[in-house]
């Protein structure tokens, strides 16, 4: 399909056909309905969306969606994919990836793909466990967890995503959920649109090895008062009517205030969220909310604008030949001292 | 020549050594200049010392630099140098045994003092002792560079830094080069006082050697019949790394270079980093794997993708090897061979990651490996690893070695015309597209890439279905693709030129070499054929596919030799291969072959030893 | 026994198919404990469908499981069934063609819907065409299932859920195996209404024989003669996992296991860390990197360190293991081989990672490699790897297969006090130590642990000198090195027992095989050899060193055959190491050998075919 | 030497045999012989100590160490010490790294060290660049800087080091300079005590490569303006006589104030540093603190206790023990169904 065409882009433009292998129930397949649904809206030629991803069930994703796709090794796809983008940045590229996949084995690429801030949208599903390979503990599941590999329960603290992506100096992170589909695709929309590397954390059930896990912030009741939805340039507030409450942060340290109903958060000190400062000290103080004494942050915690790995990349490239002209391979060869041995 | 009578000398090898401060590499460096403008062949070889500097004037801060040059072609810098220049005690200890008996050993007198021999690890003062087994001259360099410059504004400390400008002259003169291009090399580089200062000591040196009573002659070593044409001197990192841009102008696409910084394999992606007006994208990245997986992806997306790296980090981009000989994407691997095992010797000389090339991927996972055999040869098997891994649609090894990548030696600058001009042509034909469909000659599949309206599709490392690529568990399918891409590989050897053997095509011996060893093997035997043994050489740039002329080469002659620095790689690929009771030399000290032991085992097995 | 008559059978394969949710593993595994207290030879193979679950009643989601039982000796689980229980068509495509033709085939007559048809991708019913091909018995199983638990309080899906209960007591009653066992099993798994369901059904199914028209006999499978002795089933994962433990108990050392879970390698890392209680210490690291260094570590620390993986995660340990040969520690890494090649079929068999094991390292890097043959000898097989790298101070590499892994056979349960009992010794002498000082014999050099007084000293991987380990570039030292490490490798041949030939030990044909086709190999040779083949069998453990009496015996053979499942690589390794023209058999299918394909290549091989 | 000899251990019983093989003016010798000197005082018998690394200028450290040492592989250091210490938790486990080993290469494994708690001390020697490669740009390198493989200037973001171990979930987080021998040695003291995994980063000079990157704080005077010296409980405050200035972190965002001699900075709403706060939002805060805005700060950043890897495997057994008894292994090989075979 060409450019003129791509106005016509709907929702089977974009789906495979192979089918689906994902076990009943699982939080993929709602991924991959809605990334099927706002693919069309982005104004992009099919044929320039490229999807690389790791090894997990997740990570089958790519083989689902129908554009150019890379199926490659376990932890690797921001290598793979860093290298696609800086080839060809009119491309755009998405990393699907797991908890496993991104961050058992890949966190070092993951790592340095956000903090050379590659134009990519990463979208980590974190079901808290290893699917594929029939359920182990990964990075991001809770101490204590029992499982397989873990008998008498796991003993290493779990990495957050989010705090994680900042550390690494990300531009753009976010949490989202699989199964709210609004939310799930503004995220993506956001994701899209940002310049740099989008990092999005999609808590995503594992029916069969981590049933539930998300459940709190999954079930729409429940996450009146376990999430703290963020909007930028709106108070950090949560809590259904009685029960207000807000975040406050003193000295880099958050607290929970509760609010009389209808009062103004902000005279309580309640925080007031913005995506963009420049230091990431403010959405790192989000990140470190954690369950049960803090609702789970769901939203947009940063996105601040920094060029691009493949622009500047792109920028030496140009500035040189400005300088040096185009190169000229018999000039280079010819360069520096040489001699001619007469006939 | 006015003055002292001259002497005619066939070929000479000379090393300097000093401290790592000394500028070693820079006087070698001259001294290659201008003795490549004085027209003999030659070929030199750095000695660095280890990876960190040490502390000045000990034996592990050494540097040296070893050029041989003479009037006959000559493929090595020589087994050992006839004359030493050591600029104080740690140099001349680390090197003195290595020249031949009776040689020249020259040394800076000013710098023999206790301290400096301590520094040395000598117990005593090693001169009188040397005088018996050399012919030693002593020259008070510090004092003379000191005195001619005077009258110079200079900081000791500067002047002194200097003094390796005046045993460049005295070279010069005591073997007729000319001083022109290091003057105008020096006039480039430097102004006012350290220009001055530089010149008038190269000046100094010269005339020092005219009139010392030290040197009663002077040699010449006269031009040696060489090709026509322009030259350079090149090493085999730089060669390699204008071989890399050499292909994306001649096959008309962006290169995308990634890389981990490895010894000896670092210099490569300095080389290439700068060359980006050609379009050259280079990715420092955080590992080996991520630089392969980058690479890989470049490719899927249609660039030019290559690494370069050594041993440890070879070994780490085999598993991201392995998904691109299952992607079959056009990819090339430079592992710049290093000693081992493990981090071994990083500076040293091995070729011993052979059949890690072959075999490092888990299951059958086959890929061409091509080596290189001189410095100037890396840029001609990068030009060849491109255009086999871009027409075959497969990942390719080149198997380099540190000899190889710091050695240098002259380099008769191709004609950019009369280079191979393959411009990559991708698949855009929607029309009766599969991405496993493959090319009835070659068994390529196309390369599709990213961007071309209609030919979305999806590729990884699950086993793949016959011309769709779609996952497939089906047993006989897999079989067969496992066969397909054996068979791919296998094929290439109907492109392969017919094998070249130096000397008679049968006979009783055969030497088979590959890779960096070639100067040395090759020399060896055309001395023992020149002496009349019934020896002949082979040398291998295509490890796999083996060439098929090469079994009926083998089976011609009554022995096999191969020599490699290794403990019997390639022998075991020909034993297995032909079943011919090849007979392996092995050498893992780190350095490279030299020609008299090569010489002395050919030798002792036609029984003239 | 009542009613109807039975008739006598020497052997029976039969194949449960049906939906992951079906419960066939377990069925089977019921069945095979039945099987066993019947005293019958057997062995067993599950067949898992790829990865992650397929939606119910899909080709994707067919999960089988076959067993072969007999009243001779038997050693593989059949080449094909002599009959299938289909639980539904999904599972009956998957499954039918490989029933021997005429075999039964028993379906559930309550599964064939048109939608069931279509999950299956059947256009049409398959039973009629069914019938002709096969004995097709069609029982209206979910029905009877029901009818059998009506009055009881049961969601119909629970009830449904036990059927595979019925079916499982019919083939009880088909093949008289005793009831009991199971519903022992059943009491203690389950109470209250579901207890009273599923031992319901199981014997409801089992009076269904009895009553029912559809079998006019059932079957009656002898005793085999065993050796006399304690037995359970075992499958070659769990063998493994108490090999480790009881390398722990024997050696009187905690046991480190570092790993990252990978199919099919997974289930020892979680079988060995339920043993907590045997000091066992497991480690779920970040990648297979991580797992290896950590073992490496742990080791230096004075464990008894192992390392379990499959072939993309062996790859990547490869330059860790490069260090443990460079520092010359014990520590033992398992490869379960798995199809690849990059993730090819992770869930199917191959034994293609040999060569990768012996050459996947930079430089020359030796490691003793020994692969078991069957289930029950993983192991022995482990107990003495340990032995081995503790012996010989060396890392050393098993390689198991996805075949071994996951079938079971009887395994006759050794007398702990018969088991080699070797407590580890540490070097605690602070005279005369030196970290690469050897043991004469053996070449070993001491195991000094942190926190010995006075052994404190300093290990890594650059190139060592002799006896003090220190970090040495020198040449001659280098090469001595590397030659005593490969010496000390090649020394182990010396421990090992001398060949054992199945058959002449010289004659017309001579198999050779390794590692997990043991069973299939020895079958097919045996069986010509009944049938008056000159053919002999031999099985390899050790893949290095070779065996020093091997290359005499493949002398004596006038011709040699290796089947593999790769494309030749054990083959490549006895050319190249003694020039015999060894024949290959490559299978890559990812399915093991059948004895019968096997038997027409030997007999094809013979002129007898 | 034995337990009851090492009240006479001295800075020369940590001496080893080899001569040293850093350049001339390297920071790495200072380091060294810091840590010569704090070893005596640590009540470790020295055949209990192990000093771990990987490849770098500065991973040679252990073999000048006279006490156990393992020279590695390139960034994997973590992980072999994570093998020694789980396996051996009476030994006292350092580990030493650099810039490249790990935060390049070692990335991942430093991250799941870090989170694991494994009770190491690791001493990351930030000198902004690959010494013993000859100098290429590291992930610690600033933005543009011109290298032999970045000739036209380094494009990638640098990491901290610091902000990437909090967002691993570090206890322990710390900063000292190569030549301030009485803050490095009490750094290494702090470290040693600490239970569990303390992250230590020694701002370290090249001279050959990346000389004086850090000469604002290794001198003296420039220090005073330059670096914010972390003290428990006291004001973050720095800047000399008529130039004090103080952080004040708001809704977590820090800002500079400068403050009028003399007056208390509290009332100004200047933070005070405490190192024990259960969130690592505080201390990530400071660490989002970059030259030349803001000053370095040096200290301790962050201290809290939480049980280690190797302490919960050891519990794991020990109850695991308790719960079946001393492992038999006789009975667990007739455990579950078997059968005689009669003679
Ligand atoms: C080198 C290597 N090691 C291990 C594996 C096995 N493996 C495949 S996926 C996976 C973890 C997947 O977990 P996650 O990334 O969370 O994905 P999920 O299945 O939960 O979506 C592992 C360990 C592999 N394929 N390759
Ligand atoms: C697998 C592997 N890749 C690359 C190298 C080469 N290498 C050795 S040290 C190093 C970087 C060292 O930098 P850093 O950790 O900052 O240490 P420094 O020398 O600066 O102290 C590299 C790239 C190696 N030894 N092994
Ligand atoms: S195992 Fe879990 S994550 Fe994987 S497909 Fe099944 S439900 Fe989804
Ligand atoms: S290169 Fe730099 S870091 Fe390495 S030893 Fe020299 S000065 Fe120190
Ligand atoms: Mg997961
Ligand atoms: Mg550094």
């Amino acid at each position: 399909m060409t450019m003129a065409e791509q106005g016509a882009l709907t929702r089977n433009d974009f789906v495979s056909d192979q089918d689906v292998r994902w076990c009943p129930g699982c939080g993929d397949y709602s991924v991959l309905a809605n990334v099927q649904r706002v693919m069309p809206e982005l104004g992009v030629p099919r044929e320039n969306f490229v999807f690389v991803s790791g090894i997990g069930c997740s990570s089958r994703f790519p083989y689902y969606m129908n554009t150019y796709g890379f199926h490659t090794i376990h932890g690797r796809a921001p290598a793979f994919a860093t290298g696609i983008k800086a080839s060809r940045p009119e491309l755009s590229v998405w990393v699907v990836t797991g908890d496993g996949d991104g961050l058992s084995i890949g966190g070092n690429h993951l790592l340095h793909t956000i903090r050379r801030n590659v134009d990519l949208q990463i979208l980590l599903f974190n079901n808290r466990v290893y699917g594929l390979t029939k359920g182990q503990y990964s990075p991001t599941s809770r101490l204590g967890m029992k499982t397989k590999s873990t008998p008498d329960g796991a003993i290493d603290h779990p990495i957050d995503p989010i705090a994680f992506a900042l550390g690494a100096g990300a531009t753009f992170v976010a949490r989202t959920i699989d199964v709210d589909a609004p939310h799930l695709q503004e995220t993506l929309r956001r994701a899209f649109h940002h310049p740099g590397t989008a990092f999005v954390e999609i808590l995503q059930n594992c029916p069969v090895y981590n049933d539930d896990e998300w459940i709190e912030v999954e079930d729409r009741k429940s996450r009146v008062e376990a999430a703290l939805v963020l909007h930028d340039g709106e108070p950090l507030a949560f809590g259904g009517k009685g029960k207000r409450q807000g975040i406050r942060i003193q000295d880099g340290v958050p607290s929970v205030v509760s609010l009389a109903n209808g009062e103004d958060p902000t005279a309580e000190g309640v925080a007031v969220h913005h995506e963009r400062y420049e230091t990431p000290a403010y959405a790192f103080a989000l990140a470190s909310l954690q369950r049960p004494a803090y609702p789970i942050p769901i939203g947009v915690f940063r996105a601040v604008e920094r060029p691009t790995y493949e622009a500047l990349l792109e920028q030496q490239v140009e500035s040189a030949v400005g300088k040096h002209g185009r190169g000229d391979l018999d000039a280079l060869l010819r360069s520096g001292d040489t001699w001619t041995v007469e006939p | 020549m006015p003055g002292k009578p001259t002497e005619q000398v066939e070929r000479v090898a000379i090393r300097f050594a000093g401290d790592s401060g000394d500028g070693m590499q820079l006087t070698g460096t001259k001294f290659t200049e201008a003795t490549a403008m004085a027209g003999n062949d030659l070929s030199t070889l750095p000695d660095f010392p280890a990876e960190i500097r040490a502390p000045a004037g000990t034996l592990a801060g050494v540097s040296g630099f070893q050029i041989h040059f003479s009037s006959q072609e000559i493929r090595t810098p020589a087994d050992q140098p006839d004359v030493l220049v050591a600029f104080n005690p740690a140099a001349l200890r680390a090197n003195v045994d290595d020249v031949i008996p009776g040689g020249m050993v020259i040394v800076n007198s000013d710098a023999f003092n206790t301290k400096s021999l301590q520094r040395a690890d000598y117990d005593g003062d090693p001169r009188p002792d040397l005088r018996r087994r050399f012919q030693l001259v002593e020259i008070p360099l510090t004092r003379l560079n000191r005195a001619a410059l005077k009258d110079l504004q200079l900081s000791q400390r500067d002047a002194d830094r200097s003094k390796n400008f005046f045993a460049l002259g005295l070279m010069y003169w005591l073997y007729q080069r000319p001083m022109e291009p290091t003057l105008r090399w020096l006039a480039g580089r430097f102004k006012g006082d350290l220009l001055e200062a530089n010149s008038r000591v190269l000046k100094a040196g010269h005339a020092f050697g005219e009139t010392t009573e030290l040197f009663p002659v002077s040699f010449v070593v006269p031009r040696a019949k060489i090709a026509p044409g322009v030259y350079r001197n090149i090493t085999g990192n730089t060669a390699l790394a204008w071989g890399i841009v050499a292909a994306s102008v001649q096959m008309q696409q962006p290169v995308f270079l990634g890389a981990y910084p490895i010894t000896p394999a670092s210099d490569v992606l300095h080389e290439v980093a700068r060359y980006r007006h050609f379009g050259v994208k280079t990715f420092q990245a955080e590992d080996e794997i991520a630089a392969m997986s980058a690479a890989i992806g470049a490719a899927f997306a249609g660039m030019l993708a290559v690494c370069t790296t050594s041993g440890p980090g070879f070994v780490l981009k085999q598993e991201a090897l392995g998904l691109a000989v299952m992607a079959e994407l056009p990819v090339v691997v430079v592992d710049i061979q290093r000693a081992g095992p493990s981090t071994g010797m990083p500076t040293k000389i091995e070729q011993a990651d052979l059949l890690l090339a072959l075999y490092g991927r888990n299951s059958d996972s086959p890929v061409p490996v091509l080596a290189p055999s001189t410095p100037g040869d890396c840029f001609f098997t990068m030009l060849e690893a491109f255009s086999l891994a871009v027409k075959h649609m497969t990942p390719v090894i080149v198997l380099s070695d540190t000899y190889l990548a710091n050695s240098s030696e002259p380099w008769r600058i191709p004609e950019v015309e009369a280079l191979p001009r393959q411009p990559v042509e991708f698949r855009t034909e929607a029309e009766g597209f599969a991405p496993y469909a493959r090319d009835p000659e070659t068994l390529a599949r196309p390369w599709a890439i990213p961007g071309t309206p209609g030919l979305e599709h999806r590729i990884g490392g699950l086993s793949k279905q016959d011309v769709t690529g779609n996952v497939s568990y089906d047993p006989r399918n897999n079989q067969r693709m496992i066969e397909l891409r054996t068979e791919k590989v296998a094929r290439i050897a109907r492109d392969l030129p017919p094998l070249e053997i130096e000397g008679t095509d049968g006979g009783e011996l055969l030497v088979v070499g590959w890779g960096g060893t070639y100067g040395a093997i090759r020399s060896a035997v055309d001395e023992a054929r020149a002496d009349g043994s019934a020896v002949s050489s082979l040398h291998l740039r295509y490890l796999n596919p083996l060439p098929s002329d090469l079994g009926g080469i083998l089976g011609r002659f009554e022995r096999v030799l191969v020599p490699e620095l290794n403990q019997g790689q390639l022998s075991r690929l020909l034993r297995a291969e032909y079943l011919v009771n090849v007979e392996s030399l092995s050498k893992v000290t780190g350095q490279p072959f030299q020609i008299a032991e090569l010489r002395a085992h050919i030798d002792s097995m036609l029984g003239k030893a």
